[in-house]
């Protein structure tokens, strides 16, 4: 069994690469790293809403063009190792992830105009205790704190960063594998692939944590999680599959959690690609799916029947599911479009069981209508590299959300423009890009949700996606841990730590 | 002097010792300057010591290696000049037969094709004339026309010594070198190949190179004799000349050496003292002098030249016997 | 050719060669049709985001540029610096290695304890019980997919009974001792804290096994039948007709020639342990150069990769050229 | 029963070989004997089984080698109901043995004088270090510079110094009897002459006997006093030297003497016609009938006994034996 | 007249000799029978299958082995006794091209450096250093990832790592084989270089390549296996036993069936190949005969 006032959580941690707030950008180290620094503008789970909320940034003032954003920074903060937190450390830290080029900065940079050159006029220090940030476009607020409230605004302890600094790196190196931060936790050890040790920061400003300890251990086989979790060697196993959650739940001492996530999973369709241009083929695609028993046999129920891009629980979500498996229909739409006998197609994927899973099912679905899907199943980074290069047919990946707003989903999926997953997948529709930017900066709440229920209402049927599924986050614990639920609720946006105890 | 079939001048063949980084290159100096006249239709054996060169003069006379200096004339023409299609031409008319009658046929091919394989290289024939030739060479040697199509392994070590000497002969070669033919046979085999190696030589007007350690059988079937002593031609002369009058003090206690199958003959005790020196380090002037009997200052100092001691008769030594 | 001579072309010949997997490396690398800097910017990055790290991080450059700078460093003992750790590849290598050394190192001493053991025996006793099942035993070995064996030992020795922990190398509270040599086992002996190296042992114990598995087969086969093809030889039949008894015969004789073929093997098979260790590493969580090198090509960092594969073709060549001295050593033929 | 040896005695000796081509016969009623201090020459060609004998009596027959039956009496023991123990007490101390190969027959990966001394350390049971004194001695006798040989390898000796080697560690125990099997066939005829020269000296020096297996009959006849002739796994013909090489009694051997080349001899080589059969299948009756150029009806269905047809003249064949009318007891 | 002991046909007499001590090692005998219920599965494979061995049928997911399932269902429904028989062919399919193309390059590379000798010999004997030096996983892994993961390309992953044992093997064979008499009486009819090398010495060099394959076809399924194990292997839904393991693994204990049988497969196709191997050296290796 574990200590008392440690939490033990077995995760895959082979792929971590930094703990610099400036720099990280994987989910759970970001979380990691979310603990052990505060941030300007911190997001949090009111209600069942992930909302912005302050943090260092004890309020602040939006100008009335809405390109200037005003914060105040809270006063009395100390780092962890005692230094008091000044707004010049603010500014520090803000600059960092830009004049570093980052690659978590690409959302300064790609949306709000803020680079290297004119990062010193768009950031600034105006007094000693107020930062000003300007913007190129007058965001929705939500969008623009929601984009703030990314890792990269943690608040990095300047002195002892420069200290630390090699070659001009802005302390990155350091950074890598040591915390500077104001957070509840202090990184104490990183042995990569092996382990990561947080432990409560004396200094914190805010309640001190239940738990001193947080130990993550590299436990990279899922199937090994379970093993450690079911002998009570780790307390939380991170990366189980559906169905190793199902079996280790049957165990007494162990209880499964879920909560729903900021993700979802797709299968996208290259619509520049052979058979793919017809929306009637893609059409024909939707509906030889059987999205149910995707989520119920494949997923053992850990995922919400979704089918528009924006999520469950947010600001525009439509409620409305219009596809089905229906073979006949399928096959009629294919008929219509010439393609009465089918046709074959590549179907890439990454290297994940699930992803496996969900490409095997699929492939078997698309062969009731006589689509012959060959899987390539290949490691994620290579995927990535052939759909960035528009080089796949179909693809099944997923999106994680950025922050808790549409306009990150409606960018993503259905903005060409945007140079994201729509334009990957070669649908210029300038229709839909149109919608998107106007969604972008529309004040008004009501008129917005409209454009986004419109633009989804047009995007199931002509859009090059058949989304699967909104995902769900689901853990096994050990009995032994409290209130791990509320900790882990809006994982993928944000996992507090400070919450769980034993 | 008879009509030479082979005259072969100041042949040297040395074979570099692993090849090392710092040091200057040694060599094995297997063939050191040899000079000899083979008459045609003679058998002119070459015996000596293992290790003293004689299947490296063997090979290099046809050219399986390539001597370091020296010249070669084979009926007239030098056939270290020799390319392409002449080469080829005098190869056919060299042959040889090795000593080891287990490792000289191809164990995976048919008897057929063992003997075969040369005319197809030489002669624009069918494969019914190379059957017939095959039978014919077969029957000449003493075997059968079905041992054709059996494997090398199904004969006996004399019965391969005829298959290696068919192969040989089917290519109706001038010249035959004979590598110790019968030294992995038993007597009463050895005694059979000899036989046919003697009828077949009057028969077919041919040349032997006779290569043997086994003076006994120089006496048997020798016309002329080389002897060597590490790579060099120590002495040289008509058999009966040779046995019965050693010149050269090596010749004399190789002969002491050999032993006679006749208890009554009750020979004096004379031993060679030593062993063969190296061929990469020869020891300084004459190669025996540290074995040899009579050796003095000289001898240590001063190499001899293989010279005319009586006509005909060739001894390298200060001091023939 | 003095032993001096011998060693200098044979480091000569290494460099060659090393030079050569280099070379190999370095093609496969850039040749793989995926890119490494949108893998480090995951799924959501949009283009331009990539090329600004591309042209950060140099892969903007032509490819012959590229390889000059890799041989360069290579031969400055720097490969670059880690994609995913932002630390300089040899200071990775040099943290992951230890752990994958000192698992290889136990693996192959189980295994040469085992497999000559079971060769010698083997052969000692052609085609009765104890050689069918040394080779039986063996062969499995050879049989069985790491992977599969390492999780049914899992299973049973951790999971159901509890005997043995489940991976990693020390238990998750204990403190790995000072580090002098990075492996475990001996730092731990070497500062007198016996918990730890108890401990350690503990855990090293069945991902060794698992990988010196493999290796036990071929170090007992070759063994069998070097003891079988000595026990032909002549000086055998000499010693027999010394006198001399069986074991003498055997273990005084015979063993130490039939050594010959085995040491050789055992320097192939210790470069496969180093490569086998991907596996064994992944299924029991060993931080070791195996992973690094795995979760390196699923992360297409290249520089981990290159320098991963380039440090284990550089252990594997001194492990042979360690046993070439080594053969020299036991057999005075050998020796120049 | 009287033993025809003092030393040695082996009658009815049969040795198999279990193989793939069925199970070759290769010693069927094998009779040797020697007195001590003798030297008895066994020549015969490849194949006939001298190696086999030599290695029965040491009982060194292995996989898929079997004695069947016979008798081996040594100096008053009877070698095949010896425990395997007690045989090793015999081997190496009171019967040692030397071989063709003198360069493979030592063990490459030990200096050659721990190899001698390993033979004397076990008959004297002293460690071997303290053999060393001795060994020096031994190398000495043989030849030797004890200095360099000492620590030598073997590979670092040419083939007559290694077979000196080998004599040194045969004769080291002083042994009763010398069993060489062909221990001058790989070596060149002025080795062979030396170490031919060695043997007989030492021997004569030790007074032990020596059983020299060889097919050269030049050796023979300069070496051995007596003669054992082999012919396929039968022991055919027994005689002193100069008696038969004088009067060949059993065909074969006056077969093979005709076949023998020699210096000074002119007339043609004459031989044996046939070859020497295969020992799975052997011809019935006596084994060389079907060569045999003076074959009766009787030699093809009964093996002729080894019977002594003159004073110390013993030889297996009708031609002498009066159709199995036994001349003297054997 | 002499007259040879015994005439026998060479061909019949190494059958027979083979035979007898094949019957004589228990061992190899298993070995041959595990090969021939391995050939004869693939060969029978669609008949033997009671069932499409993709076709997925999620309503019977997960179920234990019973009559109508001998070795229960995947996670898809699959029946696991079909994946596992018509798996036997892609195995099949893999040892078979890998060795022949492996053991082609191995044999040629070998057999021109070790006739040639020198220069030749010295480069193509470093480049085969380099690929052993190679980590041969990891090397396989890189040309997976580089071609993109299906069953050709395994096949060629596999074999670029696997021929340098039989290169090796037959350059050793090949400076054995061409110093021999016969080779040279050859040389002295004039034959030349080509001629000697691809007629008279190669065909000496493909037995014990033969040999080594046969030992080696164990490892070839092991890396495919391992490849499958690490996704870089045969795609789905193409049943290939490494990747059935490998899907398996998360359901190792409550479903056991799932890895267990096709890793019971794995190994024991590869005890046979292993023991049929070591069979044939103990047969064929002449220190060994006698
Ligand atoms: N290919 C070779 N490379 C290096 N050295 C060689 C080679 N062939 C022969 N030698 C050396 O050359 C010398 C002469 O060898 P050669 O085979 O000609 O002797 P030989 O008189 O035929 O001996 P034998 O009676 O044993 O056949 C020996 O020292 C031998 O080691
Ligand atoms: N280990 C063995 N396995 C099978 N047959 C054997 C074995 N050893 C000897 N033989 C057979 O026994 C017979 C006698 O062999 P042996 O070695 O005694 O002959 P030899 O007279 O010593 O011949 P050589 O003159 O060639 O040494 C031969 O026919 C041989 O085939
Ligand atoms: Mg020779
Ligand atoms: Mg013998």
């Amino acid at each position: 069994a574990t200590p008392k006032d440690t939490l033990v959580i077995g995760a895959n941690t082979g792929i971590f690469i930094t703990m610099d707030p400036a720099v990280a950008y994987e989910v759970l180290p970001n979380k990691i790293v979310a603990a052990c620094y505060a941030q300007l503008v911190n997001l949090k789970a009111i209600d069942g809403v992930i909302v912005p909320v302050p943090d260092i940034a004890e309020s602040w003032e939006i100008s009335e063009d809405g390109l200037t954003y005003i914060f105040h920074i809270r006063q009395g903060v100390k780092f962890s190792n005692g230094d008091p937190l000044t707004a010049e450390d603010v500014l520090f830290s803000l600059k960092r992830p830009i004049l570093l080029e980052s690659v978590s900065a690409w959302f300064l940079v790609d949306i709000f105009g803020i680079n290297k050159d004119n990062v010193d006029e768009k950031i600034k220090q105006i007094d000693e205790n107020t930062i000003a940030i300007t913007l190129n476009a007058p965001y929705a607020e939500n969008i623009t704190l929601g984009i703030l409230s990314n890792m990269f605004t943690g608040i990095v302890n300047k002195k002892v960063v420069l200290a630390n600094e090699v070659n001009g790196d802005l302390g990155t190196a350091w950074l890598a594998d040591h915390s500077a931060g104001a957070g509840p936790y202090v990184l104490v050890q990183w042995e990569r692939n092996n382990v990561i040790l947080l432990e409560a920061n004396p200094n914190y400003y805010g309640p001190q944590p239940p738990l001193k300890r947080i130990m993550i251990r590299d436990v990279p086989e899922a199937s090994n999680q379970r093993l450690f979790l079911e002998r009570g060697d780790i307390d939380v196993a991170w990366d189980l599959t559906p169905q190793l959650l199902a079996e280790a739940k049957k165990n007494p001492n162990v209880v499964e959690v879920k909560v729903p996530g900021h993700s979802n999973e797709y299968l996208a369709m290259n619509a520049s690609w052979g058979p793919l241009k017809d929306p009637k083929v893609r059409e024909a695609v939707r509906y030889s799916i059987n999205y149910e028993e995707i989520v119920k046999d494949i997923m053992l129920d850990n995922a919400i029947l979704v089918q528009g891009f924006i999520n469950k629980g947010y600001f525009g979500y439509v409620e409305k599911n219009p596809f089905y498996q229906d073979i006949e229909k399928a096959k009629a739409l294919l008929a219509e479009a010439g393609y009465p006998d089918g046709f074959e197609v590549e179907l890439i994927t990454s290297n994940t069981d699930t992803r496996k899973a969900e490409a095997e099912k699929i492939q078997a679905d698309l062969a009731k209508v006589g689509i012959k899907a060959n899987l390539v199943i290949v490691q994620s980074s290579q995927m990535y590299a052939k759909y960035r290069a528009q080089g796949h047919q179909m693809i099944i990946a997923g999106w994680g959300n950025d922050y808790p707003d549409p306009d990150n989903l409606a960018m993503s999926h259905a903005n060409y423009r945007a140079n994201q997953l729509a334009w990957r997948n070669a649908w210029y529709d300038d229709y839909a890009a149109t919608l998107c930017e106007w969604g972008q900066i529309e004040p008004n709440p009501d008129k917005r949700e409209q454009i986004y229920k419109d633009l989804t209402e047009y995007w199931f049927h002509n859009g090059p996606f058949a989304m699967l599924y909104q995902t769900v986050e689901f853990w096994g614990i050990r009995k032994e841990v409290k209130n791990f639920e509320e900790a882990a609720f809006g994982y993928g946006m944000l996992f507090d730590f400070t919450k769980v105890s034993k | 002097m008879p009509d030479t079939l082979i005259k072969i001048e100041n042949l040297k063949t040395y074979f570099p010792v692993k090849k090392s980084i710092f040091s200057k290159k040694l060599f094995v100096r297997a063939v050191d300057d040899v000079t000899m006249e083979i008459p045609r239709g003679s058998t002119f054996a070459v015996v000596g010591e293992s290790g003293s060169g004689k299947t490296t003069l063997a090979r290099s006379v046809l050219r399986l290696i390539e001597p370091t200096s020296g010249k070669i004339f084979f009926d007239g023409s030098e056939i270290l000049k020799l390319k392409g299609k002449d080469l080829l031409d005098v190869r056919r008319k060299m042959q040889i037969v090795f000593q080891d009658p287990y490792n000289s046929l191809h164990p995976r091919k048919l008897i057929k094709n063992i003997i075969g394989e040369g005319m197809k290289i030489h002669f624009k024939i069918t494969e019914s004339e190379i059957k017939d030739k095959i039978s014919a060479v077969l029957k000449e040697v003493g075997l059968r026309d079905e041992h054709m199509f059996r494997y090398p392994h199904e004969f006996s070590g004399g019965q391969r010594q005829r298959i290696a000497f068919a192969r040989a002969i089917v290519l109706k070669p001038k010249f035959i070198v004979l590598d110790e033919p019968t030294s992995a046979l038993d007597v009463s085999v050895q005694a059979m190949v000899l036989k046919m190696l003697k009828d077949i030589r009057s028969q077919e007007g041919l040349t032997y190179m006779f290569i043997t350690h086994n003076l006994s059988l120089v006496d048997y079937i020798a016309d002329r004799v080389a002897v060597m002593y590490v790579g060099e031609v120590v002495e040289m002369g008509e058999k009966n000349t040779v046995f019965n009058h050693p010149s050269h003090p090596y010749t004399d206690l190789l002969m002491a050496s050999n032993p006679i199958p006749d208890p009554k003959f009750q020979r004096e005790k004379r031993l060679l003292k030593g062993e063969i020196p190296s061929s990469i380090n020869p020891p300084s002037g004459c190669r025996f002098h540290n074995r040899c009997p009579h050796a003095d200052q000289k001898c240590a100092s001063q190499a001899p030249e293989l010279s005319e001691h009586k006509p005909g008769h060739f001894v390298r030594c200060h001091y023939p016997l | 050719m003095n032993f001096g001579q011998f060693l200098l072309r044979r480091l000569f010949l290494m460099i060659i060669v090393l030079f050569g997997v280099a070379c190999i490396v370095f093609f496969i690398a850039n040749v793989i049709p995926a890119d490494p800097v949108g893998a480090i910017l995951g799924g959501n990055a949009p283009p331009e985001a990539v090329d600004r790290l591309k042209a950060k991080l140099g892969y903007d450059q032509p490819l012959i540029i590229r390889f000059g700078n890799f041989i360069a460093g290579a031969l400055q003992g720097n490969f670059g610096v880690s994609l995913k750790t932002s630390n300089p590849v040899m200071k990775d290598i040099m943290n992951y290695f230890p752990a994958t050394m000192e698992l290889a190192i136990v693996a192959i001493i189980i295994s040469i304890f085992l497999g000559i053991t079971l060769g010698v025996l083997s052969a000692v006793h052609r085609n009765k019980a104890i050689d069918q099942f040394s080779r039986i035993f063996s062969i499995l070995g050879v049989s069985m997919p790491v992977f599969w064996i390492g999780l049914l030992l899992l299973l049973v020795f951790y999971f159901k009974l509890g005997w043995l922990p489940g991976g990693g190398r020390l238990g998750f509270f204990t403190y790995p001792p000072p580090r002098v040599t990075g492996m475990y086992l001996l730092d731990s002996a070497l500062a007198g804290q016996w918990d730890t190296f108890k401990e350690a042992l503990l855990h090293i114990l069945l991902p060794a096994f698992v990988l010196g598995y493999n290796a036990t087969a071929s170090i007992a086969r070759i063994t069998r039948a070097s003891m079988l093809d000595v026990l032909k030889q002549d000086f055998i039949r000499t010693a027999k007709s010394k006198g001399l008894n069986r074991n003498v015969v055997i273990y005084r004789h015979a063993l130490r020639n039939s050594m010959i073929p085995t040491i050789t093997i055992i320097g192939l098979v210790f470069g496969g342990l180093l490569e086998g260790a991907v596996l064994t590493e992944t299924v029991f969580s060993w931080p070791g150069l195996g992973r690094y090198i795995t979760t390196g090509m699923l992360f297409l960092d290249y520089p981990a990769v290159m320098g991963g594969t380039l440090y284990i073709a550089f252990i594997y060549s001194l492990a042979n050229l360690i046993v070439d001295i080594l053969y020299a050593l036991l057999d005075p033929r050998m020796r120049m | 029963m009287e033993l025809r040896g003092k030393l040695l005695d082996v009658s009815g000796l049969k040795v198999s070989f279990y193989t793939y081509r069925g199970v070759i016969k290769a010693l069927d009623g094998v009779e040797l004997w020697m007195d001590s201090g003798e030297r008895l020459g066994v020549v015969g060609e490849t194949g006939c089984g001298k190696s086999v004998t030599s290695l029965a009596v040491m009982r060194l027959i292995e996989q898929p080698g079997e004695i069947q039956a016979g008798k081996v009496i040594f100096n008053g023991k009877s070698l095949l109901e010896l425990s395997e123990e007690e045989m090793n007490g015999v081997r190496g101390i009171e019967m040692s043995m030397i071989f063709q190969e003198p360069r493979s027959s030592l063990n490459p990966v030990m200096k050659v004088g721990y190899q001698i001394g390993e033979a004397i350390a076990k008959s004297k049971k002293m460690p071997i270090k303290k053999t060393y004194p001795e060994v020096r001695e031994i190398l000495k006798l043989v030849g030797l510079d004890p200095e360099r040989v000492m620590n030598s390898y073997p590979h670092e000796l040419s083939g007559g110094m290694s077979q000196r080697v080998m004599i040194g560690m045969g004769l080291a125990t002083h042994p009763k009897l010398l069993i060489a099997d062909e221990p001058t066939s790989a070596l060149d005829v002025t080795i062979q002459a030396q170490i031919l020269e060695l043997l007989d000296e030492l021997a004569r020096k030790m007074g032990n006997a020596v059983m020299l297996i060889t097919h050269d009959m030049g050796v023979v006849a300069e070496f051995c006093d007596k003669v054992m002739v082999m012919y396929a796994g039968n022991s055919v013909e027994y005689a002193s030297t100069f008696e038969l090489f004088e009067r060949p009694l059993h065909p074969y051997t006056g077969g093979l003497l005709l076949a023998v080349p020699r210096v000074g001899r002119t007339d043609e080589l004459k031989a044996i016609k046939g070859t020497v059969p295969d020992l799975v299948d052997p011809p019935s009756g006596c084994r060389f009938h079907p060569r045999c150029p003076r074959v009766m009806e009787i030699c093809k269905e009964n093996r002729p006994p080894l019977l002594q047809v003159e004073p110390g003249h013993f030889v297996a064949c009708y031609l002498y034996g009066n159709k199995g009318e036994v001349k003297e007891n054997a | 007249m002499e007259k040879t002991a015994k005439v026998s046909r060479p061909f019949m007499d190494d059958l027979k000799h083979t035979a007898f001590l094949w019957r004589r090692s228990r061992l190899t005998m298993i070995g041959s029978v595990i090969i021939v219920i391995f050939l004869l599965i693939a060969a029978f494979a669609p008949l033997i299958a009671p069932y499409d061995p993709i076709e997925q049928n999620l309503s019977i997911k997960l179920q234990s082995p019973s009559w109508q399932h001998l070795f229960g269902t995947d996670q898809f429904g699959r029946d696991i006794f079909s994946r596992v028989i018509s798996g036997s062919r892609t195995a099949l399919w893999i040892i078979f091209l890998v060795s022949v193309i492996s053991g082609s390059i191995g044999i040629i590379i070998g057999v021109t450096a070790g006739y040639f000798g020198g220069i030749v010999d010295e480069v193509l004997m470093r480049i085969t250093d380099m690929f052993l030096a190679f980590p041969s996983l990891v090397l396989a892994m890189a040309f997976a990832a580089m071609l993109g993961p299906n069953l050709t390309n395994t096949i060629i992953a596999i074999s670029i790592v696997s021929w340098t044992t039989y290169a090796r093997l037959s350059r050793a064979e090949a400076i054995k084989v061409k110093s021999q008499p016969y080779i040279e009486a050859i040389k002295a009819a004039g034959g030349g270089n080509l001629r000697i090398m691809f007629l008279h010495v190669l065909p000496m060099c493909i037995s014990p390549v033969l040999v080594q394959l046969t030992l080696r076809m164990g490892t070839i399924i092991l890396t495919a296996a391992s490849l499958g194990f690490l996704g870089l292997g045969v795609q789905p839904p193409t049943p290939e036993w490494g990747a059935m393991v490998s899907d398996g693994r998360n359901f190792l204990i409550d479903q056991w069936w799932i890895s267990t049988f096709p890793g019971i497969f794995i190994a024991f196709v590869v005890l046979g190949f292993n023991l049929l191997g070591d069979g044939i050296r103990d047969m064929l290796d002449p220190r060994l005969r006698r």
